[in-house]
């Protein structure tokens, strides 16, 4: 922001227009917010392989450049000299635009992103529902390729997403409801402040679960990557993309992924908190990134490991599961809440307070979650041994049915 | 609780027997359809119901129709005490009085209150009606044991006696009549309840009829009594003296010139109500034939309810009759002299009928006019608290006597029953033989009761010698006696006049009572049995005696006890037991007068709290002498030696040729009917013939014919200017619908044109004209 | 008169977008371009509500149109995609272009003509989101017709999906 | 800053753009869009009006709250519309208003 200003001066000063320089300034600093998510996704893309090629074991990119750093600037280079195709029945404009809007969609999330907390591309006081709105921008890109592409597989995969995506906004938007409630505020620097004394994901462990769970569903990744299902689906909606339209596709992906676990370090692990990070703002800087990478680390690590869902089964646990979960959550905690306003125990009266200060608010938040999810894993246990006993007895009858066909 | 603030728990009272009898109504009263046979007791086989199905209820219903009945009483009675509880609680009761009332209706300038009172009238009365009826509702359960529509009695009762709980605890006269009519049409009822009975029905009517005459006159004075007061309220009229100097300064407009004033000639109308509700002499014919209903009925019209209401009513309204005379100085109103000589006369006249009767209630119903003949003379003297003293142990004794001869004739019919299946013709053939059924009631069939039915025996004769006035021991003596002491003090005082044959024809009265009585427990009780049945009368065994003879001990003890309460002071050694300062009745009653200080001022009025009679041993040795006289005659010609079988009443041989005229009530029912019936009927002929068919018919003739062509006429008008108007008019419009339905394209587009180009033109004109001012 | 500065530009920009998309909804044969174009104009609006200080209703405003009613519209467009190639755009051209054409000058003539009340006020202080929140959930405020709103909103979604479904299932 | 007269224009455009969509409009989907354009000029119009000429007291939100109100409806109207669109066309293969006039007089 100072750069913005101090750049908007300088400008007036060597007379121009008050009110051009005014944006033309303006017009800077976004290009400067926007830069530092075109720069780490280059480093992701890198990170990604690397890290789930050692999950797999092999080795990863390990030719270009030490460690295979420069795989990634190769593959650019790949990207853009290949031939652009667009398809005769495509629609042309609506092909073209999508995957811009994708990666739009992802950067525009960056605008609001506090690096540091003097270091943001704006403060907006409604940030959080910022993030949800801008987030459709994503649904929508999804479907216009699908639809442009004018392809078979694409459309139904474009229909796929959308559902997935629309389906896990509910739970993401409920879960996101909960540190809006605790913080009082939609700013994420105000979040992010109000967790000095205690992380939220202490106080609402169970919201960070369930937010957890659907952005990783939001982002299309395993278990919920049946977006791409190559073996149904080909390559889902970007089937007919080609070059660096692709790539863009691509790189949104992993960006969101990223953007996504930044988000979740802001949210409930405090985002830039850590030790001397009111030192300067790169030590703060290096805390958000850490958190951020820790948590992209973990999602890699799920993708890597965990099989892929059917449609039916993903939809059956987000409207039968997530959704009726997240939204007791959400009544459960801030009926708590205006009770603990009563008793001047709210999160809010503990802006910048210390751990020992935020002890007693942090313990009866805490327990109350826990109760919940003890309850959940109790009711999820008994129904999986329901079935276990279920699919036990089917294999038994099958057996002896055999067994019997046998001895006759 | 609100309601249970001392004002306002009167008017729970009358809820409970209100509230059973919708409960009974609606929800307990379940009948089952049975083939009608000999055994239900429909007061009598009726030949109509051979081969029908009658409606019998079921023992469920009956079970908890008796039970809601009970517990409906039970309820009055509880709170009635919670009342008398409260009112004993009130210092110097009688000036202060509980009551509450609420607007009902404004009437121009007034307003029509309703509400409760309690004054020292009502709480007598609620000593004696909770208990009475209690008892009758006890004695139901067994009399009524097989009857098959008592679910629907038990109803009626309930409505009954809820209905004269209202008329106790009334504050105002139009709540009194209220409750009034209400028993008048539950007796209509009740004593039609055996409806297959030609006799019944004709006897409901009878009564309703009879009554309603008098309550007509009544509600007359009623309104007269609100036209002058502007007001119906017991306190505002009888307490307020200056309401009563009103009444009797007022001129009255139609009576004017008879030297009346209006408090005489409401006092009148009002009196007529109660000659009609209690009996009295003319319209005394309605009682005797009320019979025909059950026993538990008649106790209740007798003793408990009806006729009670019509002398308390009477007591009520005392103030207003009393006013403008003093009777305790022998200056008498109109009122008074007419209740005086009504009264009298009427206790002398049902007496003589009452020794020539043969049916066991009958005796006792010409008793009741008798008895009330006396309340009504002894208010006609002023003797307001002996008359009231009166009504309660009379309630008491003649419930009594009643429940005993309805048990008597219970036990008859238990015997006939009993005769039949163990008699040695068959069961079927029994009708054929004898032609007329027999009569349970006849005197004349029974006989020796007293070895069959001890329990009925002894309780029938404490009620008959209470009835009798036996001296010193039995309720009826003190108040008897009490009344006979105010009429020797008017006659000895202030001589002659009407009111000096008031004693005389009393103390005859009294003699013949006694003497009835005692016919009448002879015939029943003594002696040998006349008949096969009187032999075998019994009451059965089990619950159903139980519940029979249980209220007769208990109002036995009454019929004794109750006369305690009213002894005079200076009664040799017996005044210094029970009444060592003062005659504890008397005290308690007086207080519901106003007082002599409130009605010094006005010197119309009289001083309505007399002091009790002074002890005079002359009405005392006529009591004495009467009671004993009648008594002893009575033995002497029918216990001494008991009539055989066949025998004829010795009365008959005694008389001579009176004895038809009083057998037959004085031709009375004959001459009403040559009197009133006949030229009714002939009237009502007349009119059918002359007025209806002759002249009426014509006239209607005449304009039916007038318009019937008027009809032909505008037919012809009617096809050719109205039906074409008519027609075209409707023509019209469908051809204009036709042509506008062409717009009608079901094309939604089309029509939000239409109304963005309405929405263009409205727009245009409002930005002209706004233009076009905001120019100028 | 008007100054040129960031809010200006922007203004232009999203006129540009909003009436430039309206007009792409109307006259497109494509009805998924239509939808596409309606977003475009309803992310002008968003702006203009951006620019108007209530960056609130500006996100509202792209969630729920953007996120939902125009996906809500693109599925319909899919599911009733076999007769969407209508061939004649338009019926009833001339009269509707008309009618358009007069209230829009009537409309215009009410805005800009002072006289019908082209009154300019001074822009007031600007409420929050926070003042906004408190405002719906105040007793004093709009706590009736908010829950009015909720209640409508569900009876709605309720009365879609029975409409929608289909018999068989 | 931008008078308010620009705003209502924009506004006034937009909706004689949305009215001559639904007028002329053949397909159902188009008028439902061309309608979603007329709430939207409603709605441009009451937040300019709240911005601009609304006094400044407490709770005086009427224009921002109405807007959020119309969202919510616009929200009710597309599900339900199409819902019905959807339905109209299960029953009768058509999307177009002009073929489903069975209540012509």
């Amino acid at each position: 922001m100072e750069i913005c200003t101090g750049l908007c001066a300088l400008m007036v000063e060597s007379g121009a227009n008050s009110g051009l320089a005014q944006f033309m300034s303006l017009l800077i600093g976004v290009l400067l917010v926007s830069g530092v998510p075109l720069v780490t996704v280059i480093i992701l893309i890198w990170v990604e392989r690397k890290i789930a090629a050692r999950i797999q074991d092999r080795i990863g990119p390990n030719r270009v450049g030490p460690w295979g750093l420069m795989q990634t600037f190769a593959d650019m280079v790949k990207l853009i000299l290949k031939e652009d195709i667009t398809p005769t029945a495509a629609d042309r404009v609506l092909y073209n635009a999508s995957p811009l809007v994708s990666f739009a969609s992802v950067v525009l999330l960056w605008a609001v992103i506090p690096f540091t907390p003097f270091h943001f591309g704006v403060d907006l006081e409604i940030a959080a529902l910022f993030f949800v709105a801008v987030a459709s921008f994503g649904t929508l890109s999804v479907m216009v390729a699908g639809w442009a592409s004018n392809n078979k597989y694409a459309l139904l995969g474009a229909f796929r997403v959308v559902a997935l995506l629309v389906s896990y906004e509910v739970p993401l938007v409920f879960a996101l409801l909960i540190p809006v409630m605790l913080a009082g505020s939609m700013s994420l620097v105000d979040i992010a402040n109000a967790q000095s004394g205690m992380w939220f994901v202490v106080l609402s462990p169970l919201a960070f679960l369930i937010f957890y769970i659907s952005s990783q569903a939001e982002t299309g990744r395993a278990p919920f990557d049946l977006i791409e299902a190559e073996s149904e689906l080909v390559a889902g909606f970007n089937i007919e993309y080609s070059g660096m339209k692709f790539g863009m596709f691509f790189a949104a992906e992993f960006l969101h992924v990223f953007t996504n676990g930044i988000l979740m370090a802001l949210l409930f692990f405090g985002g830039w908190k850590g030790p001397f990070y009111y030192e300067s703002p790169l030590i703060a800087f290096f805390w958000l990134g850490l958190k951020g990478s820790i948590i992209y680390l973990t999602t890699l690590w799920i993708r890597n490991t965990v099989p892929r869902l059917r449609i039916d089964q993903i939809m059956a646990f987000n409207w039968k599961f997530l959704v009726p979960l997240s939204i007791g959550n959400v009544v459960l905690i801030s009926a708590l809440l205006k009770v603990m306003q009563e008793l001047q125990l709210s999160p809010r009266n503990f802006v910048g307070a210390s751990v020992p200060e935020m002890l007693p608010t942090t313990i009866v938040l805490f327990l109350s979650n826990l109760a919940i999810i003890i309850y959940i894993m109790g009711m999820l246990r008994k129904r999986g041994e329901e079935m276990r006993v279920s699919s036990q007895q089917t294999r038994r009858a099958f057996v002896q049915a055999s067994g019997s066909a046998a001895g006759d | 609780m609100e309601f249970f603030k001392p004002d306002l728990l009167p008017w729970l009272i009358p809820v409970g027997p209100l509230v059973a009898f919708l409960i009974i109504t609606l929800a307990t009263n379940r009948s089952k359809m049975v083939p009608a046979t000999d055994h239900h007791e429909y007061g009598g086989h009726h030949p109509d119901y051979d081969g029908m199905e009658v409606p019998v209820v079921t023992t469920r219903s009956r079970i908890f129709s008796i039970t809601i009945g009970v517990i409906g009483v039970l309820w009055a009675l509880v709170i009635s005490w919670m009342t008398i509880g409260n009112a004993f609680n009130v210092h110097h009761f009688g000036v202060e009085v509980l009551q509450s009332n609420f607007a009902w209706m404004d009437t121009g300038e007034t307003t029509l209150n309703m509400g409760v009172l309690i004054d020292p009238a009502t709480v007598i009365m609620l000593v004696m009606v909770p208990i009475a009826v209690l008892m009758i509702f006890t004695y139901s359960i067994g009399y009524m044991a097989h009857d098959p529509r008592q679910s629907r009695f038990f109803a009626l009762i309930s409505l009954f006696a809820g209905a004269m709980l209202t008329l106790v605890v009334a504050d105002n006269v139009l709540m009194l009549f209220v409750g009034w009519e209400v028993m008048g049409v539950c007796s209509y009822m009740l004593i039609g309840f055996w409806f297959e009975k030609e006799s019944a029905y004709k006897a409901a009517i009878k009564a309703f009829t009879t009554t309603r005459i008098a309550d007509v006159v009544m509600l007359l004075g009623i309104v007269y009594l609100y036209m002058v007061t502007g007001t119906l309220s017991y306190r505002d009229i009888m307490y307020n003296p200056e309401n009563l100097e009103l009444l009797v300064t007022t001129t009255p407009i139609i009576f004017g010139g008879f030297a009346v004033s209006a408090a005489s000639v409401i006092g009148i109308f009002l009196i007529i109500g109660t000659v009609g509700k209690s009996a009295q002499f003319p319209l005394h014919v309605w009682l005797p034939d009320a019979m025909e209903g059950p026993t538990p009925v008649s106790a209740m019209i007798h003793a408990a309810a009806m006729v009670s209401a019509g002398i308390f009513s009477l007591v009520r309204l005392y103030p207003l009759f009393a006013a403008g005379g003093d009777p305790h100085h022998g200056i008498m109103t109109q009122p008074l002299v007419f209740m005086a000589v009504i009264g009298s006369f009427t206790a002398l006249f049902a007496a003589t009928m009452a020794v020539a009767q043969s049916d066991v209630k009958a005796v006792l119903a010409y008793s009741t006019i008798s008895q009330l003949g006396f309340m009504v003379a002894a208010l006609g003297m002023g003797a307001y608290i002996a008359a009231a003293f009166h009504l309660i142990t009379h309630a008491f004794f003649k419930a009594l006597l009643f429940m005993a001869a309805g048990s008597v004739i219970h036990g008859m019919e238990h015997g006939e029953h009993h005769v039949h299946e163990h008699g040695d013709h068959g069961h079927d053939d029994h009708h054929d033989d004898h032609g007329h059924h027999f009569d349970p009631q006849d005197m004349f069939n029974m006989g020796g009761l007293r070895k069959t039915m001890p329990v009925t025996f002894w309780t029938f004769l404490i009620g008959g010698l209470s009835l009798s006035g036996f001296p010193i021991i039995t309720a009826g003596f003190w108040s008897k006696d009490e009344i006979l002491a105010d009429a020797w003090l008017v006659l000895s005082e202030y001589g002659s006049g009407t009111h000096g044959l008031v004693f005389f024809m009393l103390a005859a009265a009294a003699f013949l009572t006694a003497f009835y009585t005692m016919r009448q427990i002879s015939l029943t009780f003594g002696g040998d049995a006349r008949t096969e049945a009187a032999e075998h009368a019994n009451l059965g065994k089990g619950l159903v005696s139980v519940t029979m003879t249980a209220p007769l001990i208990i109002l036995a003890f009454f019929a004794i006890f109750a006369g305690f309460i009213g002894v005079p002071t200076d009664f040799p050694i017996l005044g210094s037991i029970f009444s060592p300062e003062h005659n504890a009745f008397h005290h308690f009653m007086a207080e519901s007068l106003p007082l002599p200080e409130a009605t010094a001022g006005y010197g119309t009025l009289p001083d309505y709290h007399p002091d009790a009679p002074p002890f005079n041993i002359i009405p005392v040795a006529t009591s004495f002498i009467v009671a004993l006289g009648g008594l002893w005659l009575g033995w002497f010609m029918y216990w001494r030696k008991p009539l055989k079988a066949g025998e004829v009443d010795p009365m008959e041989k005694f008389l001579g040729p009176l004895h038809p005229i009083l057998k037959n009530r004085y031709y009375m029912d004959d001459l009403y009917i040559w009197l009133f019936v006949k030229p009714s009927q002939w009237f009502g002929k007349q009119v059918i013939v002359f007025l209806d068919k002759g002249v009426i018919d014509t006239i209607l003739h005449v304009i039916a014919r007038v318009f019937t062509w008027l009809g032909d006429l505008v037919k012809v008008l009617n096809l050719w200017l109205i039906d074409g108007v008519g027609d075209g008019i409707p023509i019209a419009i469908y051809n204009f619908g036709g042509w506008l339905r062409r717009m009608q394209t079901g094309r939604v587009q089309q029509y939000m044109l239409f109304i963005l180009a309405a929405a263009v033109i409205i727009g245009l004109v409002l930005v002209v004209s706004s233009g076009a001012v905001t120019a100028q | 008169m008007l100054e040129l500065n960031a809010i200006s530009i922007g203004f232009f920009i999203f006129t540009i977008f909003t009436l430039g998309g309206a007009i792409g909804v109307v006259t497109t044969r494509n009805l998924f371009q239509g939808t596409v174009w309606l977003m475009v104009s309803l992310f002008g609006i968003a702006g203009y509500m951006l620019l108007l200080s209530a960056p609130f209703l500006a996100a509202v405003q792209i969630l729920v149109y953007i996120g939902a009613i125009a996906i809500l519209i693109t599925f319909a467009v899919m599911l009733t995609r076999s007769v969407t190639r209508v061939d004649e755009r338009y019926i009833r051209t001339i009269p509707s272009l008309i009618g358009s054409l007069v209230l829009f000058l009537i409309l215009i003539a009410g805005v800009t003509i002072p006289v019908f009340g082209g009154h300019e006020g001074a822009p007031v202080v600007v409420k929050t989101t926070h003042d906004f929140g408190l405002a719906l959930v105040d007793g004093n405020g709009y706590v009736v017709p908010f829950m009015l709103a909720s209640l409508l909103l569900t009876a709605a979604m309720i009365g879609a999906i029975f409409i929608a479904r289909d018999e068989e299932t | 800053m931008i008078p308010l007269w620009m705003y209502l224009a924009v506004a006034a455009a937009l909706f004689s753009i949305g009215v001559f969509g639904v007028l002329a409009r053949r397909n159902a989907v188009a008028i439902l869009m061309a309608i979603e354009l007329m709430l939207n000029a409603v709605n441009i119009n009451l937040v300019a009006f709240w911005r601009y000429s609304e006094t400044n007291t407490d709770l005086l939100l009427n224009g921002y709250v109405f807007t959020a109100f119309i969202l919510i409806v616009a929200a009710a109207e597309a599900a339900v519309g199409l819902a019905i669109i959807i339905s109209v066309y299960r029953n009768r293969r058509s999307v177009i208003p002009e073929d489903a006039h069975t209540l012509k007089g």
